[in-house]
């Protein structure tokens, strides 16, 4: 297969005004991806699929990742002048990355039997924008697994056709899987807590006047 | 009643060919050897509850063979495996389908307590939150065994129940319930989260 | 023809009933309460904890460093170590645990304690028959009832707890010779 | 009654005297005998007809991703024996081998070995209890099944040996396995595999001629290979439709490429290729057993160098498969340089494979349904996690 310079140097030729970045991957599993923007993603999916040496016709895995706002400080060696006298000062600069959700999905080619080609799209932030372009109309296999991003961290993708919950219930209003999700609260009965177990379990049983002062252990019949 | 047959008494026509029993005994012999379970799996649980009704350890040896896919033909549910909150719904009103006398056995860690998938926010921590459960069984999951194990500590349940008196079965005690409110779905988790009625946990203060 | 297929799977169930007669492999029901298999060497089920010599409180090789509490994916150990330090078996001081619980009705028996605990203190033990009525009090294994003599170890895991034991022994050695 | 309970479901009113028209509507599931587990279908029926069928998912999902990310990379590894409550080795397997991608740890010879061995002895006890709830939603209740899990109980026997459970295994570590094969071991697996083509042979006599199972699995649910590979079909149901993809060959994991066996390939892509598919590969994973046990080397089975405790694989992203029993499982893993993933989701060959569900019973009858499903072979606690 050819690399992804190339994929996307090609790529872009194909869809004029498309917007692909690269984004690498470190460590020894060395799979880095292609970040498609919004606008442009399905047309440059559908080269990826038709094109006649790539051949990705087969989406094997699509997820959502949440990113919530990082805080990166960095220290920066900034001139200033103190007391006269131009320096060069530490200081510390605080950069705010604000978060958004992440659509990846891992392309392999069962004709030509190579991939996996990694490609991803952001959403503009995670609330209203949390909105990306569908590839179920171009891979029936993301059909389900789109619902299920939908479902689990609330991105919506236009172009879906049947975009509902698909594991929890439709009365349900969280998105469980995105990192600040907070479940409820039911621990009354916490035998062998500790750590953030703990203090959900003391918590819940302060909130209950009625079974304060109680024994250690006791077994109401 | 059996109490008022005495035991020495008893054996003793037993030698000469009399077989003396009570009403109680007979009605309790009798269910307890005839179980019928529903066939009702939930998860991982479910297929070593699906091996013990198979050849090797052979569920039909206690009487528990025919597995009844309709509640209303069933005796017994087993809960085999794991309880999510949107399933738990239909769990109760399966029980509540079920006609009287009827018994729960948990199977496994999930169906006792949520198990190692407690922390899950789907997860109901325990069927017990909404309906009384006969026979708990830990295990991850508990090995075939495990089950007939439970199997004959729930006939040796039956065996103990009186028909009249003051102790008598609570199937047989109109003031029992013997149906359970369906928790609704909320909009964050189900609604109520037990029932307080069924599920009553003793205060563990831990520091 | 029509129906020689049918024919055909019949005759393999009437290979089968007949066969159950005779042939060992195809009689596999084990008669469960009055004839029971012999579980394998490395079957388990849920921890146990291991002491030495007859005492109980003394033998006790848990130092309560709260390992296995922390690795135990469905966190359902809970120990409370000791304030002061009591001497072992060995006649060295060590801290103890105050408490020492494990919650059997949450336990997936995956083994992950055994593998962590770094004073050999924790094994799987093979007792299944645990159903109780009652969930609350009877399925909270406290200290008391987990912990189980070497010699009931050997019984058990009878390869595994010599190599346990040789383990031990070569380290007390060492630590012997370094002193 | 307390606040917050269903009050008493108004009731629905009155049926029409009309017959003719319309769709009636039948929720199957989630308590039914051959769902094979909590699955729900909503299917609109025209007299007996299927005219459309949606699935309802989520009576399992146990958070199994969400649970993955709040414990260690080790910690997981017991809960992947709960994905596909089948196939435990082949998701340990699955698992370890993307964090060892992941972390960069190499495996020693005879733990890859080892991996091979258990994972096509788990094939063969999924398959075998795949062909028994098959034939059992057909209407062949109790026997097919006795058999297949009379089969199944021999294999469990060797894992339960090995790792000490029956079903649950988490026998596989990242860099090896946790531990080596107990004595006596081999001679057993050994005899087992030797045993197995007969229990095959009679499995066989036992449906593949019969007129029954003929009329019902021959053209019921057709699949294409074009829409196969466009929903992402995999493991045996996209090689019934004659798609010659199997990880086994395409990735070369795992020391697959030392051995010699073939893959099936179907013609039709309906229930009964998919059925026999699973007939034939049972017959190439007892080839490869044979080979990888004749071939077995000595030596550790578990790389030194990777710490049990505190494991914490370098920044990075990592997706791994393997051939499972039921199809590609694959593992995407994004790690932040902690002890736990920062994100730890499951491809499940299952879940993939029932997209196209509603497409394959389109025009058939309800009764079809059932094997249909049964043909694709679904295991819930995959399926929903």
């Amino acid at each position: 297969m050819e690399s992804l310079e190339e994929i996307k140097a090609r790529a872009e030729r194909a869809v004029p005004g498309a917007k692909i970045t690269i984004v690498p991957n470190p460590g020894p599993a060395n799979q880095p991806s292609l970040l498609l923007d919004n606008e442009h993603a399905t047309a440059v999916v559908q080269f990826l699929r038709d094109d006649s040496e790539l051949r990705l016709d087969h989406c094997s895995n699509a997820t959502g990742v949440d990113w919530l706002d990082r805080k990166v400080s960095k220290k920066v060696k900034v001139k200033k002048v103190v007391e006269g006298e131009e320096k060069e000062v530490e200081e510390t600069q605080e950069d705010l990355f604000p978060g958004y959700l992440e659509a990846v999905y891992h392309l392999y080619s069962m004709t030509h039997k190579h991939g996996p080609v990694v490609i991803r799209t952001r959403t503009k932030d995670r609330a209203e924008g949390a909105r990306l372009p569908s590839l179920t109309p171009i891979y029936r296999s993301a059909e389900f697994q789109e619902r299920e991003i939908f479902d689990l961290y609330g991105v919506r993708f236009d172009g879906h056709p049947d975009l509902r919950r698909i594991l929890m219930w439709d009365e349900f209003v969280d998105y469980p899987m995105r990192k600040d999700y907070r479940e409820p609260d039911d621990y009354e009965y916490e035998p062998t807590p500790h750590d953030e177990v703990l203090e959900k379990a003391k918590q819940h049983q302060s909130t209950r006047p009625e079974l304060d002062g109680a024994e250690k252990l006791t077994a109401r019949s | 009643m059996s109490g008022q047959v005495d035991e020495g008494l008893r054996s003793e026509l037993q030698k000469q060919g009399i077989w003396v029993t009570s009403t109680q005994e007979l009605y309790n012999w009798g269910r307890r050897n005839s179980i019928w379970p529903l066939q009702f799996g939930l998860a991982c649980c479910a297929i070593e509850m699906i091996a013990t009704a198979a050849s090797r350890y052979d569920l039909a040896r206690f009487g528990g063979e025919v597995f009844r896919p309709s509640p209303r033909q069933a005796d017994l549910m087993i809960v085999a495996g794991t309880v999510t909150k949107k399933m738990a719904p239909q769990i109760v009103r399966l029980y509540n389908q079920m006609p009287d006398p009827k018994y729960v056995i948990s199977m496994g860690a999930c169906a006792i307590s949520g198990g190692p998938f407690k922390q899950g926010y789907n997860v109901l921590k325990g069927i017990d939150r909404y309906i009384p459960v006969d026979v708990y069984i830990p295990g991850c999951p508990p090995r075939p065994e495990a089950l007939l194990h439970a199997f004959m500590e729930l006939q040796r349940k039956i065996d103990g129940q009186k028909l009249t008196g003051e102790k008598k079965a609570p199937f047989l005690d109109r003031k029992q319930p013997s149906e359970f409110p369906v928790p609704a779905f909320g909009a964050h988790d189900l609604e109520p989260p037990a029932n307080p009625d069924v599920f009553r946990p003793p205060v563990v203060e831990r520091t | 023809m029509i129906g020689l297929g049918v024919l055909n799977g019949m005759a393999v169930t009437l290979r089968n009933f007949i066969g159950s007669y005779f042939i060992k492999e195809r009689l596999i029901t084990v008669q469960y309460p009055e004839e029971r298999e012999t579980l394998p060497e490395n079957y388990r089920n849920f921890p146990f904890l291991i002491f030495d010599t007859d005492d109980v409180e003394k033998g006790l090789r848990c130092v309560a460093c709260k390992i296995c509490e922390k690795e135990c994916p469905p966190q359902c150990i809970y120990i409370v170590k000791s304030e002061d330090k009591k001497p072992d078996y060995m006649g060295k001081s060590q801290f103890y645990p105050r408490v020492f619980d494990i919650d059997i009705s949450v336990c997936m028996s995956c083994q992950i304690c055994v593998e962590v605990c770094p004073f050999e203190a924790i094994k799987m033990d093979k007792v299944f028959e645990l159903s109780r009525r009652e969930r609350f009090d009877a399925l909270l294994m406290r200290k008391e009832e987990l912990a189980k003599p070497n010699t009931y170890y050997h019984n058990i895991h009878p390869l595994e707890a010599a190599e346990v034991d040789g383990k031990l022994a070569e380290a007390a050695e060492a630590k012997k010779k370094k002193t | 009654m307390s606040a917050g309970f269903h009050e008493l479901e108004e009731a629905p009113p009155l049926m029409t005297s009309r017959l003719e028209g319309d769709l009636l509507e039948v929720s199957m599931g989630p308590q039914h005998p051959s769902t094979h587990g909590v699955f729900r279908m909503n299917v609109a029926l025209e007299g007996e007809i299927v005219r459309k069928l949606k699935p309802v998912f989520g009576y399992l999902h146990r958070n199994h991703e969400k649970i993955g990310e709040n414990t260690s990379y080790l910690g997981s590894m017991p809960y992947t024996d709960r994905l596909d409550y089948f196939c435990s080795m082949t998701n340990n397997w699955a698992y370890a081998l993307s964090v060892e991608k992941l972390a960069g740890i190499e495996v020693p010879e005879r733990a890859e070995y080892l991996r091979v061995i258990l994972a096509e002895l788990t094939r063969l006890q999924n398959h075998a209890s795949l062909l028994g709830f098959l034939l059992s939603d057909m209407g062949a209740w109790g026997t097919p099944l006795m058999y297949a899990f009379r089969e199944r109980e021999k294999i469990l026997d060797l894992f339960e040996s090995l790792s000490g459970s029956r079903m649950m295994c988490d026998y596989m570590r990242f860099g090896g396995c946790r531990c080596d094969l107990p004595p006596g071991w081999m001679e057993r697996a050994r005899k087992l595999v030797d045993g197995f083509p007969r229990f095959l042979d009679e499995f066989e006599k036992l449906i593949v001629s019969n007129e029954i199972l003929i009329a019902r699995t021959q053209n019921v649910g057709s699949l294409s290979s074009e829409l196969a590979i466009n929903a992402g079909i995999t493991g045996p149901m996209l090689r019934a439709c004659g798609v010659n993809y199997d990880l086994r060959k395409v990735d070369g994991y795992g020391f697959y490429p030392r051995f010699k066996f073939r893959v099936p390939l179907g013609d039709h892509g309906d229930c009964y290729d998919r059925l026999m598919m699973r007939a034939l590969e049972m017959r190439e994973s007892i080839g490869i057993l044979k080979q990888a046990m004749e071939q077995l080397p000595a030596g550790p089975i578990i790389n030194p160098k990777v710490k049990l405790r505190a494991f914490k694989p370098p920044v990075g992203e990592v997706y791994g498969r393997i051939e499972g029993p039921k199809g590609e499982l694959g593992f995407y893993l994004i790690s932040d340089g902690s002890a736990n993933p920062y994100r730890y989701r499951v491809r499940p060959p299952s879940f993939v494979n029932l997209t196209i569900l509603e497409d394959l019973c389109l025009g058939h009858t309800v009764a079809d349904v059932m094997v249909i499903l049964g043909s694709i072979d679904i295991v819930m606690g995959e399926v929903d996690r």
